[in-house]
């Protein structure tokens, strides 16, 4: 996309905003770092949009947005639904926040890079929709969608939920298999399903870093962290509390996790997180009809909501969560 | 007394014979009433207190119609013409007597003859 | 696996005190029994039962736990245990999801003039309980030590 | 530290035939924090409530167990022995082992070792008590009734009578309820209209009492002292202040086809019609239904005639909101559909009747003019078949109504004594399973039905009923005689079960009070407290609470009047203190508690924190008014930080429970 | 100096499990590799190093301390700890060796942590010489060098054969039991190691200046306005903590039941929002502080404390896995830049 880095000087030059949220060059090509520009210069230095822009800058809105004096903030189509769902939440002042809407084609990840067996990568090039990867050890042509981190694979829209202003085009929803995993999964007997998280959960070093990273995930204390709770625990204790914290943090923010991805980008371990939230999802869907939080400003999201007629627990369950 | 009948004549039939109320209505709605030495009302009450044998002897739970009408009416699920078919079953479950055998029966049969009615004649000519 | 034929499950059932709670009640003024192991704890609505709870009870070496409130529409508080439903479908789903056994939770709603359906579902229960054993999959297995 | 007493109850033999209580209060005595453990045979006793008093006072206690009945029971006494030796009340703990321990177990060892764990549970959770003050909130001093039948007449007049503003709301067009149909009432054959229609007019004089005829409830929200109850008058296209009841209106309206529905359809009456001459408010109404006017726009007779102008077309259905302090339901009964008791023949001949049908074909003011004629052919009948139990005491499912109707028994022997006494040459029978009449007078008046008045009764039950040239063949049982017998009669009359209005069963969700499986409405206790809801200020009164004779009904009706007078006359009641309280530190005002918060309590601030570094930082913050919460809890689920807690019932209480039962 | 064909590892690896536990970096489920308990048929990771690091062989996540358990109204001391058997770490390389001798400094200094000192006595490391550097490596800078690891056995694997050189005593005894290991020239490394040190040249944080870091430089760095860019965008996670070698902090934690008390110790994160928490409030308020203090005690205080050793071992762990990429390189190269 071009233009994002002559938005950010346009907006800060003009003093449309006193500061704009974007990412700032690192050591490498790839490691770009969320940060707060409020000059010119600063821009012009180290602003950097690429493939590698992955990071989802809502979180970092709550505390910008109260800062003082206006934010402008770059939104990929799947950071405005976090956005949306965190000023529904009343986390993000809305009025403070200048969106600009930034089409989006997937982000690539490092770490899916890596693991097609390259390392010591010192640049990757876009090149005729395919990438060019050099490495100390040689180079490779890879697919751009073997480069793409989980939650660009599986992207679920292109549409912008809000902006004030838009560089490139609205999109629209996607269909990118998205709860396939899930299915998968759901189909294979409970034994297997156990041992499949087992296996998977049990590589939770409980870093925190989904739950940090989560927009959705905002509050002043987690529960995990409240020792007045009865729930803290730093270390999963024993084998269970390794269950209970990603239970409980994926019923915390169901109908309002808006499957921005980041819990799987960041997982250190590569645990598949969004399995648990996309389970939430897809339940939801199918019990409640579609619902995707972040979408609007106005929908209660579905458990904070009822009808007279919805499915009994027994009946959902055989139903294997419906859709 | 045999209390051990009552419980199986009760098993068979699926009902429970102290629902009676004894309101009655079975044999007021019962249109074979002449015809039977017990009425409906009474065959629960020897059920319930466990007069089977006599029951067994009694050629009126043969001449029940199986018309179901005690069944329809009756406001306590007690269902008299059930425990009348248990009795029978009863009957046709003991050993040694003169029974009618299986294969006799498509001689019999009567193409406008209904299923319920050809089931309960098998029972009668049985003895 | 240790095969033990004396193993009891140890169930708990939160009950709402408007409704399941009087059933319950209403059951033993009946003297309706069902087995020891059930044991009930008071909550003020169907509303009130945290997934925490569920989870903790898991944890500390509970094999089955049921939820009972009142009847969808006679909610004490109008609309608790609409709340209540939606959260246990999406929990209880995802228990399953996560491999334990979905017949370990269960939600019955239960009136307080219902004491016979408190036993019957207690004693249903607690059988369907049994017949799957002891909860490996949650419990916390260094807690007995 | 906590400083705890265990206090075990035998309940006599009720507790300690299945739980070796000694073994429990000896068990219970080494857990954490428990300094005294006692037990007694009955705690709720003076005797044991004063161990209980003395306990906390030589003790020190800072929390108590009491191991007895069902907190359903005993919590309120208990709380208020606590009270008494200085302690908080809500730093005591009640421990089932009655109703959910001893009553249902019979091995001693089983519900010995289950006891103890109920009481380490309530240990547990009471160590985590805090102490709560119970907040107060204002008493709206108005009064709702909701149905004008005899009931809520009489409900309504105490309360008026107490000094108190009361609301009657009526869905007929007239208040009266079923009582303006009967004819003569039992035991006594008084006329049901000579002492009725003066209390009707006692209720549209009353000063106090404002009548919505023709209205139902339409939402209820709020809580006992303030409801907030939205009313919607039916359009009746009839100015009711304006309406004189001269009845002109209802001569001249053309429509002339309209089944009467006071009269149960046995005779017909306008478009517009005055239900009947004593109608309170005596005000005409149009059944739009009929009304060529609404239908199609071409009549307007009734507006011509009407010298005061009282007609209005043009009518809405109005909403009208208001502030009460207290409900009554009162909504009453109906006789059940007939319909499908094929086997009496009841929707294939005319002849055969409901019983509340018979009343009107003997009511002087009926259909017949109070000649007792059948519906056919207007002949006089001969003989005359009763049926009882129609539809009641049948647990055949969909069939009818497993409870007795409790008045049938009573006036099937006033039908029976009325028709000998009035045309001594008919034949009277009635078949009867049980003839049931506890109550004052009743049995002598049966009595006199079958000695004085010669009346048949068979014990004995009609199985079938048809239709053949003009007669109606009963076939039926003589259980006493052993025969079947076979009556030619000329009318059957059929005691219809009663059932709950159908308007009971949406009424009680809006009012969150809870039902039977038969749609009536469920007492706070079936015998202490008998005309109260379990919903705080909503009162029950009459037949909506089950079924009941007009005695029973105007005494139930009377209570709950007293009830409510004593509701009102206070200026504040005290609320429930287990109410959720947000730690505000904590509180992201993410707004999930609002959303589902059934009540409104939760609002929120702005409010200033004092951030790291000497920042001070603005949030939003949840609040809640204590007055308004009713403690359901929802909103501490929905709550993802657990900023939101319930008093009494907190999260670490709960899982100090857990814990302390998967021990 | 020993050699034994690749194609041969099972044969040793069942050897060494014959007589006690062996870990090796092998492929996770996710495909990284990780330390796991050596069983026939479990492949050598290919992988440059384990996601976890070796540190957690010695000082796991959780452990238990002491347990506690009431009992007829008394009070029972209930003894947890576990005696380590002798175990085997093979595959460990240069960087997390060094961060062995890190953990060392503060958990064998007095008072002597005596779990962690157990599984040192108990453990036989077998290093690994790197050969395919990654980007993010920099133990060069921070003097290790990646040819030549320490441990009590280092090994070489090039061109399908593994060179083993025992180093210690412990390296000799079980090189003793392994029979399989044949003789071979002493200086059969060395072009592999010149061939790695070339590469680690090349390496783009090869020079990495520290000049501006070490003992005595806490006046210098601790108000430097660049802390707070650094850190505004830390998401306070422990991500970093977690998979660093040298981090060290725990926290002592209770697991209750009502009636006993499992007394364990978890890993803490200096990142974390309530570390070091106390009656008074956090010392370190903001995530500012918290950053500064991670990396002020890598880069300052420990050297300080311990003879100019920087508590860093350049494994580049947390280059990979830091959420939003920052991490102890970029505050070297922000913070290195003095002003003039």
């Amino acid at each position: 996309m071009q233009g994002v880095k002559e938005k950010a000087i346009e907006l800060l030059r003009s003093k449309s905003v006193d500061r704009v949220v974007g990412w700032k060059a690192g050591e490498f090509f790839y490691d770009l770092t969320p940060a707060v520009f409020t000059s010119v210069p600063e821009v012009e230095q180290s602003f950097v949009w690429s493939v590698f822009c992955a990071a989802n800058l809502s979180k970092y809105l709550i505390a910008e947005s109260r800062r003082g004096g206006k934010v402008a903030a770059f939104l990929k189509p799947c950071d405005t639904y976090s956005f949306v769902q965190l000023v529904k939440e009343h986390r993000i002042l809305r009025e403070n926040v200048h969106v600009v809407g930034v089409q989006c084609a997937g982000m690539c990840d490092m770490e899916t890079i890596r693991s097609h067996g390259l390392s010591a990568v010192t640049s990757v090039a876009e090149q005729d929709g395919a990438l060019r990867v050099e490495t100390l050890y040689g180079a490779r042509t890879l697919d751009r969608k073997d480069a793409l981190g989980e939650k660009c694979r599986t992207c679920k829209s292109k549409k912008l939920a809000v902006y004030d202003e838009l560089l490139g085009e609205q999109g629209c929803d996607e269909d990118n298999g998205r709860f396939l995993e899930v299915a998968r999964i759901e189909a294979m007997t409970p034994e297997e399903r156990f041992a499949f998280w087992r296996g998977e959960l049990s590589r939770c070093i409980r870093c925190n870093a989904c739950r940090n990273v989560c927009p959705a995930c905002s509050c002043e204390t987690c529960v995990f962290d409240n020792p007045d709770s009865g729930l803290r625990n730093k270390a999963a204790a024993d084998a269970f509390e390794e269950n209970l914290f990603h239970i409980i943090r994926a019923f915390h923010v169901a109908s309002r996790c808006t499957d921005c991805g980041e819990c799987t980008r960041v997982c250190p371990q590569h645990i598949p997180l969004h399995l648990l939230n996309r389970k939430f999802i897809k339940d939801i869907n199918g019990l409640y009809g579609p619902y995707q939080a972040g979408a609007d400003f106005d929908t209660k999201p579905p458990l904070m909501d009822f009808t007279l007629h919805d499915p009994e627990p027994s009946q959902a369950a055989v139903r294997g969560g419906g859709v | 007394m045999n209390r051990d009948l009552t419980q199986t004549v009760a098993r068979i039939a699926g009902v429970n014979p102290r629902a009676c109320m004894r309101c009655g209505k079975c044999t007021g709605a019962c249109p074979a009433y002449d015809e039977m030495e017990y009425h409906p009302h009474q065959f629960v009450s020897m059920v319930e207190t466990g007069r089977i044998d006599e029951l067994l002897r009694s050629k009126g739970i043969y001449t029940c119609l199986s018309c179901f009408a005690c069944i329809e009416r009756c406001p306590r699920q007690v269902e008299p013409a059930r425990l009348i078919e248990a009795v029978r079953v009863l009957a046709e479950r003991k050993q040694g007597a003169d029974h009618l055998r299986p294969q006799d029966i498509p001689a019999r049969l009567d193409p406008d003859m209904p299923q319920q009615a050809i089931t309960s004649a098998l029972r009668k000519y049985r003895r | 696996m240790q095969v033990n034929s004396e193993w009891k499950p140890t169930i708990v059932a939160f009950c709402c005190n408007w409704c399941s709670y009087a059933g319950a009640d209403l059951s033993g003024t009946n003297r309706l029994s069902y087995p020891a192991n059930v044991r009930i704890i008071r909550i003020p609505c169907s509303c009130r039962l945290n997934p925490m709870f569920i989870l903790r009870a898991f944890q500390r070496g509970a094999d089955g736990v049921i939820l009972c409130g009142c009847h969808p529409g006679d909610c004490r508080y109008t609309t608790g245990n609409y709340y209540a439903r939606r959260r246990m479908t999406l929990l209880f789903s995802m228990l399953d999801y996560l491999g334990i056994e979905r017949a370990r939770t269960r939600v019955e709603w239960v009136s307080a003039a219902e004491g016979a359906k408190f036993a019957a579902t207690m004693n249903d229960f607690v059988q369907t309980v049994t017949a799957l054993g002891e909860n490996r999959r949650l419990e916390d297995l260094r807690c007995k030590a | 530290m906590q400083r705890i007493g265990v206090f075990v109850c035998w309940c006599g033999t009720n507790i300690a035939a299945t739980v070796d209580v000694q073994a429990v209060s000896d068990a219970l005595a080494k857990e954490p924090g428990v300094v005294l453990s006692a037990n007694y045979q009955y705690m709720c006793s003076q005797t044991g409530q004063d161990l209980i008093e003395t306990a906390i006072r030589e003790h020190a206690l800072t929390g108590v167990v009491i191991c007895s009945c069902s907190p359903r029971m005993h919590e309120q006494t208990f709380r208020k022995t606590v009270a008494r030796a200085g302690l908080n009340p809500y730093l005591l703990e009640i421990a089932n082992i009655r109703e959910q321990c001893s009553w249902i177990h019979k091995d001693r060892a089983q519900a010995t070792e289950k006891a103890i764990i109920l009481g380490r549970a309530a240990i547990a959770k009471v160590q985590l008590n805090t102490p709560l003050q119970a907040g107060q909130s204002p008493v709206t001093k108005r009064a709702l009734v909701i149905g004008g039948g005899i009931a809520g007449i009489q409900t309504a007049l105490d309360i008026a009578e107490a000094g108190f503003a009361v609301d009657i709301v009526e869905k007929q067009p007239t208040i009266g309820g079923k009582m303006t149909q009967l004819d003569k009432t039992f035991p006594t054959l008084d006329c049901a209209a000579c002492i009725l229609t003066p209390k009707m007019v006692d209720c549209a004089q009353n000063e106090k009492i404002r009548i919505f005829s023709y209205s139902e409830v339409e939402a209820v929200s709020g809580f006992v002292g303030s409801f907030r109850v939205t009313i919607r008058k039916k359009a009746r296209y009839v100015r009711e202040d304006v309406c004189t009841g001269c009845g002109l209106c209802t001569e001249k309206c053309p429509q002339k086809k309209v089944p009467n529905a006071f009269n149960l359809g046995l005779d017909t009456r306008r478009a517009i019609y005055i239900p009947f001459a004593q109608a309170v408010p005596k005000v005409a109404v149009i059944d739009a239904d009929y009304c060529s006017m609404l239908k199609n726009g071409k009549c307007g007779v009734c507006a011509k005639v009407c010298a005061a102008g009282a007609i209005d077309y043009t009518q809405k259905d109005e909403l009208v909101e208001c502030e009460y302090g207290a409900i009554v339901a009162a909504t009453g009964y109906n006789p059940i559909d007939l319909s499908g008791y094929d086997e009496f023949a009841y929707s294939r001949s005319p002849d055969v009747v409901s019983s509340l049908e018979f009343e009107r074909l003997m009511n002087a003011a009926g259909p017949t003019g109070g000649t007792l004629l059948r519906p056919s052919d207007k002949t006089h009948p001969k003989t005359i078949v009763f049926v009882q139990c129609v539809g009641s005491r049948c647990s055949a499912e969909g069939k009818g109504k497993t409870y007795c109707s409790k008045i049938c028994c009573m006036y099937t022997a006033k039908h029976a004594m009325l028709c000998r006494e009035k045309y001594p040459d008919t034949d009277v029978y009635v078949f009867y399973i049980d003839v049931r009449t506890p109550g004052k007078n009743f049995d002598e008046f049966y009595r006199r039905a079958v000695e004085e008045y010669g009346v048949h009764y068979i014990k004995g039950m009609v199985g079938k009923v048809s239709p053949e040239g003009g007669k109606l063949k009963v076939q039926a049982s003589d259980l006493l005689d052993g025969r079947q017998l076979h009556i030619d009669a000329d009318m059957v009359v059929l005691a219809a079960a009663i059932e709950p209005d159908k308007s009971a069963r949406p009424l009680a969700t809006m009012l969150t009070a809870s039902m039977d499986t038969n749609d009536f409405f469920t007492e706070a206790h079936p015998k202490l407290r008998p005309v109260e809801s379990p919903t705080a200020g909503v009162f029950l009164s009459g037949c909506c609470q089950g079924p009941k004779d007009i005695p029973e009904t105007v005494a139930q009706a009377s209570a709950a009047a007293s009830k409510v007078i004593g509701l009102l006359s206070k200026d504040s009641i005290v609320c429930n203190p287990c109410v959720a309280q947000p730690d505000e530190l904590m509180c992201n005002g993410c707004s999930s508690c609002e959303k589902v918060c059934p009540y409104g309590a939760i609002t929120y601030l702005d409010k200033e924190f004092r951030g790291p570094n000497r920042t001070t930082l603005l949030r939003r913050v949840a609040q809640v008014n204590p007055a308004v919460c009713q403690g359901c809890g929802a909103c501490t689920v929905a709550c993802p930080s657990g900023a939101m807690d319930l008093k009494g019932f907190s999260n670490r209480q709960i899982m100090a429970e857990v814990d302390a039962i998967c021990r | 100096m020993k050699q034994i064909a690749k194609t041969e590892l099972d044969t040793l690896f069942a050897a060494i499990t014959a007589e006690q536990k062996l870990y090796i970096p092998a492929d996770d489920s996710a495909g990284q590799a990780q330390f796991t308990l050596w069983r026939p048929g479990l492949a050598l990771s290919g992988r440059l190093n384990t996601a976890r690091s070796a540190k957690d062989l010695f000082f796991p996540q959780v452990e238990n301390l002491v347990g506690f358990r009431m009992h007829a109204g008394a009070i029972e001391r209930v003894e947890t700890r576990e005696e380590p058997e002798d175990f085997v770490i093979f595959g460990v390389r240069a960087c997390d060796c060094r961060s062995f001798s890190i953990l060392d400094r503060v958990f064998l200094s007095e008072p002597v942590d005596t779990f962690y000192q157990m599984r040192r006595a108990h453990a036989t490391v077998v290093t690994l010489a790197c050969t395919r550097p990654e980007e993010t490596c920099f133990c060069a800078a921070m003097g290790v060098d990646a040819a030549d690891p320490a441990g009590d056995v280092t090994c070489w694997l090039e061109d399908g054969t593994l060179l083993w050189r025992a180093n210690t005593e412990k390296g000799e005894a079980l090189t003793e039991k392994l029979p399989m290991l044949r003789p071979c020239p002493a200086d059969a490394a060395d072009a592999q190691q010149a061939r790695t040190r070339a590469l680690m040249q090349k390496l783009p944080l090869a020079k990495l200046d520290l000049s501006a870091f070490g003992a005595g430089k806490t006046r210098a760095l601790f108000d430097r306005p660049e802390w707070a860019s650094l850190s505004e965008a830390c998401l306070g996670c422990g991500t970093c903590t977690f998979v660093c070698p040298t981090c060290q902090c725990y926290d002592v934690e209770e697991f209750r039941d009502g009636s006993s008390v499992r007394r364990f110790r978890c890993w803490d994160s200096c990142m974390y929002s309530d570390f070091t928490k106390m009656s008074a409030g956090q010392p370190r308020p903001t995530q500012r502080e918290r950053f500064r203090q991670r990396f002020l005690h890598k880069l300052v205080y420990f050297p300080e404390n311990n003879d100019g050793v920087f508590g860093c071992v350049g494994c580049g762990r947390c280059l990979a896995k830091c959420p939003i990429h920052m991490n102890i390189v970029k505050v070297i190269k922000t913070l290195g830049v003095t002003h003039a």
